[in-house]
C-alpha cells in the first residue's frame, strides 16, 4: 500500500479522501492555491502545500505545481478527486512519467473514454445502446450534425464530465451563439474546443452504475445512482438504488456496465451514465473515469468504502471483493449544497460562511469542505457540501434528508438550502415522478415564488433588535474610506457586548 | 430607533421602542408587534411575542444578515448599503449578479444601446453571466475593466440619467 | 403515531431522540433543570420546559414534574431514554394513569424484571440458564448467601441497571464495607435498598440482545452486542456483532433472548444481558427494559432506528418487521466519551467544554451531548458522547474508530479520549482477545504509566507561546477578589488580539 | 518571559525569548527549541523548529490549559494557581478529588487522625470518594461541610503544619 498520497484537489472532496487515508495510516497531503491558504482540506491532511494563484489554471490545473508538489511530499501517489485535473489523460500520463501512481484508470483510457467518440465505439462493441450524437471542433460541420439529428440537441464540452455548461438548444437560431459559447468555455476550462452534441431525449431520466475494474478484463458493479434531479443540467439530489428501476431492468442496466469495463480492461473506479427513456429503453451515455460526487450514496447502501476501494486496486492490481460481495440495503439519497441563488437563476456565490452549522442524526452523513468561517472563494465550483441520509426503505431516507437539510445552517453566503429543503418536502420528489427538466419545468416557479414572498415580520424584527442588542465588529458605522468592503476579510460576525 | 432593510425586491422598514424589562415594541411596514427580548448564551435572540416564542438566530456578513427563524433562513440586507447598488439593480441590472471575472466588455462610453443588449460578460465558476441593458439609452461611462475581479452588486457600466 | 413525546431524559439520548421524533414529524418537548438551561438537548428538541433544582432527585427523577410538563405541553407519550426512571415502574404507571403512553414495557413488566429474583425465575422458566445468586436487604442474610455463593462476588443495587455502583469482592473481611457502601448508594440511586449478589464468573464475556415485543407474545431479536470492554464494571467500547460467538452460539443465544421476550409477553425494545463463559456455556443476567445506551451499534448493522421501532410498537402495538426483516451487515464499535480521568481512578469530571469537535467521516456517527461552550454539570452521569464506526468487517469498524477518535477534540473538561484511543489501537481490541476484567487487569496500568509521562517540550511551549501571543479574557491577570473562579462561568476562550 | 506549570506530579518551567520576525527561543526544562511561531486565522499556532512544523491548539479553561499537538492531547495546569490547591495535593490529598457533593464530614477540627483515615465522602454522578489522611496528624480546620457542592482541587481539611 502507498505510504504517503497528494490529494490534487481541494473542498468537500479532498477532505473526505485525507478521511480515508488517515483511516488507513497513509500520510495525506493536501495542497492549495492562495485562496484556499488554511482551508478545512487543508487542516484534515496531514501537510499541506501551496501550489499557486488562486485561478485554477495558475494553481489546481498546473500539473507541473502538483508534480513538484508531490516530489516535495515525498508521495508515492496522487489522488485527483473529481473535476479539476481527474479525466485530464496528459496529467495521468505525466504522473506515472514521474514514476507516481496515479489512482484511477490507465492514461490511455482517460483519453479513450474521455473521447464521447470512442466512448461511443466501445459501447457499440460492447453491444450497449447509444443515444444519437455527433463530436468535433468545427462549427459549420457541428450545424450541420445538428440539424441532421434534429432539434432540441444538447451542446457540451467534449472533455471533462458532468452537466457544466451544456445548453439545449430548441431553435435553430440559437445554435450559432450556443455553439460560440460552449467553445470558449471548453477551451477555458479543458484547454480543447472540441465540442459533442447529443440529441436531446425527451422526460428521461439519468441513471448511473457504479463499476470497479482490475485493469484486466475483470469488473464488478456497485448497483446503479438515479441522479434524475438536475437543475441546469446538473445533479443536485441523487439516490440509490433509482425509484424506477425493477429487478430486471436493473440487472440488464448493471450487466450493461460491467460489459463497458470489461470491454475497456478498464481499471479503478468508473460510472457508466445512461438516460433512461420514458418506455423503459436506456442509452449509454458516457463513462466517467473517477469518482463521482455522488459516490456517498452508493457507500451508504453497499456499506463500501469507494476510496479505500480505489487505493486497494490502485496498489494491488485486483480487485478487492467478488461481485457476490457486494450487497445492497435500504436506500440512500444525497443533496448538493451549493453557494448558489436558487431562487436568482442559480447564480454562483462566494464570500464567507461566517456562521455553518452540520446535521447530526443516525443514518445521516455530511462530507463538507468548510466550517463557521471559512471563505468560499469565487474561482471554484460552488459546492460547499453533501447532506446523504440513507433507511430502510426511499421514504425513510427523504424524511431523514428532510430533517437534516432543516437542521443544516450556513450564514454569511447565500446557498440553496431553501432549494434542497422544498425539493426534499415536494410530492413529486416523495413519489418518484420526475425527469431531468422536471425541476425547471415545473418545480422552480413555484420555488421562485415562495423565495420571492416578503419575509416575515418577526424575521426584520429579529434583524434590527440584533442590530441594538449585539456587538458587530466592523459591521456597523463604517467610515467612507471601507465603503467597498473586501468580502474575504471582513469579519461580521456578532459578539455579545461585554463578552468580547 | 428606525431602520430600513432591503428583503428581496422590497424595501421594509422597523422601528424599535424599548418599554420596561427588556421588552420592546418593534414595528415593521407599520405592523406592529410587542415582545419580549432575551439574548442567550449563545448569541441567539429568543422573541416572545402574542404568538408565542420563536428563537433567532442573526449573523452580519458586510451589509447583510442571514436571520434563522425556527427552521427558515431569510437574508436582509441594511437599505443604506442597499442603496449603493440597488438603486442600479432596480433601474435594471446594470450591477455585476455575482461576484466573478469580468471577461468581456462590449460597450464604450458614448455608445448608444437598445434595451437587452448585452453590455458586459463576468465569469464566475465556468458560468458566463451578460449584463444586459435594461432599457435604451446611451452609455454614461464604464465602471467594469477587462480581467477585473468584480464583487456582486458592484456596478459595472452607468447608463445615462442614471445616479 | 404520537403528536407530542415529552423526552423525560437530558445529553446525547435525549437529544438522539429529539432527532428521529424531528424525522418523523412529531414534536419534541425536552425538560431540563437548572443546570441545564440552554443545554444541547434543549435546543434540539421543539421546546423545552424547566423541571427543577440541578440535583436529579429534584428534576430528572420527579415524576410529578415530568408529568406536569407533560400536560402542559400537551403531550401525549413519554420516553424515558436511560437511566433516571426508564426502568421506575412506578413512573410507567403514573405515566399511564395520566392518560399518556410510557414508550417502553407494561409498568408490571418493568416491575417484574427489573427484580432480579422475578427475572431469574422467568428465565427458569424460560429454560435459559442463570448465574448463581442471591437477593435481599438484610445485611446478615446476604452475608449468609455470599459465603455459601463462594467468594469472590459481585455486589450490587437489586433496581436500575448497569454496572454503576457494582463492586467485586474478594476477601470475606471487605464484605460488610461492601454491602453497607453498596445499600447507601442503592437507596440514594433507586429509593430501594435491596442489593443482590451473584457469583463472579471468572474471565467471562459480556454479550447481550437486542428485543422487541409486541406485548401479545410476539417478538423478534435484533442480534447480539458484546460489551465486553467495561471498566469499573461499566461498559465503555461495545461492538455488533461479538467477535467471539459462531454462527451456532449466536443462534443458541438469540434464541434464548427471544425465548425470555415471548415468555414475559414483553413490551417494546429490552435486552436480555447474558454472561458467556470461556468454555463458550452463557448464562442469563438480566433484562434491561429500556433502549440501551449502545444501542446505536445495533443501528449501524440492522440499517433499523431503533427509537423510532419503539414509538411504533408503542404507537401501534404490534411489531413493525418481522424476524426474516432484520438483516445483519458489517460490523459497528461504539466508543463511550466520558467526563473522566482515566489515569486516575477514572474520577468523573466537570466544568465547561471550552472547545469540541466532533469527527466526520464516512461510516463514523457521533451521538453528542454537548458542543463547544456546553457546561458538563457534576450532577448527572458523565457521558459526553457516543462515537460510533463501522464497517464491512471488524477491522474496518476498528481503524475507523481510532481515526475519528483522534479527530475528536474536546477541550475545557478532562475526558477518557486519550484511552479510548488507546484502547481501539491496542492488540488485544484487535484480536478480540478480552474479557469484562482485562482493561483493569492488564491494559490500565501500562496506559496510565503512558498518560502519566512527561508532556512533550513542544506542548510546555506552544502553552507559554499561547499565554504571550493570545489573549484569554478573564484567563490572565485575575484579581484577588477572583481567586476562586466558579468553573461554570469563567470565559476562558482565546480571541486573536486585535480581532476580537 | 518565564512562567511555571504543572504537568501531571511535575513543575515545569519555560522561558521565552523573542528573537527577530516570528522566531523565539523557547527554554523548556533547561532544554532550549527555537521556534518560528505563526498564529493561524482560526487561533491555532503553527511551530516550526528543528524537527518540522506541528500545530498547536491551546484552550484556556481557568488555569488550565488543553493543549492538542497533531493528533494528543495534554493538560496543563499554571504553576501560580496550582499552588493553591496542588501544595495539599502534594502533602498527600487533602483536596477534592474531583467536583461534587460533600456526602459526610467524619473529622472535626483537633482530631488525631492516622495515615489513610477517611476524613471526608464527596459523591459524584453516583460514585463516593472517601478523601484519606496522607499522614498521621491533628485536624486543624474541617474546610469542607456537608451537603456542600464543591470544586475539584478545592481544599477540604487543612491538617497540622498545612499552609
Amino acid at each position: 500500500m502507498f505510504r504517503t498520497v497528494l490529494i490534487a484537489n481541494r473542498g468537500e472532496i479532498a477532505r473526505r479522501i485525507a478521511g480515508t487515508l488517515r483511516v488507513m495510516g497513509i500520510r495525506s497531503v493536501a495542497v492549495f492555491s492562495e485562496a484556499d491558504r488554511g482551508a478545512l482540506h487543508t487542516r484534515a491532511a496531514d501537510d499541506a502545500l501551496p501550489i499557486g494563484a488562486p485561478e485554477p489554471g495558475a494553481s489546481y490545473l498546473r500539473a507541473e505545481a502538483l508534480l513538484e508538489a508531490a516530489r516535495r511530499a515525498g508521495a508515492d501517489a496522487i489522488h485527483p478527486g473529481y473535476g479539476f485535473l481527474a479525466e485530464n489523460a496528459a496529467f495521468a500520463a505525466a504522473v506515472e512519467a514521474a514514476g507516481l501512481t496515479f489512482i484511477g484508470p490507465t492514461p490511455e483510457q482517460v483519453r479513450t473514454l474521455g473521447d464521447k467518440r470512442s466512448a461511443r465505439a466501445l459501447a457499440e462493441r460492447a453491444g450497449v445502446p447509444v443515444v444519437p450524437g455527433a463530436e468535433g471542433a468545427d462549427p459549420a460541420a457541428l450545424q450541420r450534425a445538428a440539424k441532421s439529428l434534429g432539434l432540441p440537441v444538447i451542446v457540451k464540452a467534449a472533455f471533462g464530465g458532468g452537466g457544466k455548461g451544456m445548453q439545449v438548444v430548441e431553435r435553430e437560431e440559437d445554435l450559432g451563439a450556443a455553439l460560440d459559447s460552449a467553445r470558449r468555455l471548453a477551451v477555458s476550462a479543458f484547454g480543447d474546443a472540441t465540442l459533442y452534441l447529443e440529441k436531446r431525449l425527451e422526460r428521461a431520466r439519468h441513471v448511473e452504475v457504479q463499476i470497479f475494474g482490475d485493469g484486466r478484463g475483470g469488473a464488478i458493479h456497485l448497483f446503479e445512482r438515479d441522479c434524475t434531479l438536475q437543475r441546469r443540467h446538473q445533479k443536485v439530489v441523487e439516490e440509490s438504488p433509482s425509484p424506477v428501476l425493477d429487478e430486471r431492468r436493473r440487472r440488464a442496466l448493471t450487466d450493461a456496465a460491467v460489459a463497458l469495463a470489461r470491454e475497456a480492461r478498464y481499471r479503478g473506479a468508473g460510472t457508466a451514465e445512461f438516460l433512461l427513456a420514458p418506455d423503459g429503453r436506456f442509452y449509454f451515455l458516457e463513462i466517467n473515469t473517477r469518482l463521482q460526487v455522488e459516490h456517498p450514496v452508493t457507500e451508504a447502501v453497499t456499506g463500501l468504502d469507494l476510496v479505500r476501494l480505489q487505493l486497494e486496486v490502485a496498489a494491488g492490481g485486483a480487485l478487492p471483493l467478488r461481485q457476490e460481495d457486494v450487497v445492497r440495503r435500504g436506500h440512500a439519497i444525497e443533496a448538493r449544497l451549493y453557494a448558489e441563488d436558487a431562487a436568482h437563476g442559480f447564480l454562483p456565490q462566494a464570500g464567507r460562511a461566517e456562521r455553518v452549522r452540520w446535521p447530526s442524526a443516525p443514518f445521516v452523513r455530511v462530507d463538507a469542505g468548510i466550517e463557521s468561517g471559512d471563505a468560499v472563494p469565487v474561482h471554484y465550483d460552488p459546492i460547499l457540501a453533501k447532506v446523504i441520509a440513507s433507511g430502510a426503505d426511499r421514504t425513510a431516507a427523504i424524511e431523514r434528508l428532510a430533517a437534516a437539510l432543516d437542521d443544516t445552517l450556513v450564514h454569511g453566503v447565500i446557498t440553496n438550502l431553501p432549494f434542497l429543503r422544498a425539493l426534499a418536502r415536494s410530492r413529486e420528489v416523495a413519489e418518484g415522478r420526475f425527469d431531468t427538466e422536471w425541476v425547471e419545468r415545473e418545480f422552480l416557479a413555484g420555488f421562485s415564488a415562495l423565495a420571492m414572498a416578503p419575509a416575515p415580520e418577526l424575521a426584520l424584527a429579529a434583524a434590527a433588535l440584533a442590530e441594538r442588542l449585539l456587538v458587530a465588529p466592523g459591521g456597523t458605522g463604517r467610515t467612507g474610506a471601507e465603503a467597498v468592503p473586501d468580502p474575504f476579510t471582513t469579519l461580521g460576525r456578532w459578539r455579545l457586548p461585554g463578552l468580547g | 430607533m428606525r431602520s430600513a432593510w432591503r428583503d428581496g425586491e422590497r424595501v421594509r422598514t422597523v422601528e424599535i421602542e424599548p418599554l420596561a424589562a427588556g421588552r420592546y415594541r418593534v414595528v415593521v411596514d407599520g405592523v406592529p408587534l410587542e415582545l419580549a427580548v432575551e439574548t442567550l448564551a449563545d448569541g441567539r435572540l429568543r422573541l416572545e411575542g402574542a404568538d408565542g416564542v420563536t428563537v433567532a438566530e442573526v449573523t452580519a456578513a458586510g451589509e447583510r444578515r442571514f436571520v434563522r427563524l425556527g427552521r427558515l433562513d431569510f437574508v436582509l440586507r441594511r437599505e443604506d448599503a442597499a442603496r449603493r447598488g440597488g438603486a442600479a439593480s432596480q433601474a435594471g441590472g446594470l450591477e455585476a449578479p455575482m461576484p466573478g471575472l469580468v471577461t468581456r466588455v462590449l460597450v464604450v462610453a458614448g455608445d448608444a444601446v437598445r434595451k437587452g443588449q448585452p453590455l458586459v460578460a463576468i465569469e464566475a465558476m465556468k458560468m458566463e453571466h451578460l449584463v444586459r441593458a435594461p432599457r435604451a439609452g446611451r452609455v454614461k461611462s464604464v465602471v467594469a475593466r477587462l480581467g477585473e475581479m468584480v464583487d456582486g452588486g458592484v456596478q459595472v457600466v452607468e447608463l445615462d440619467g442614471e445616479a
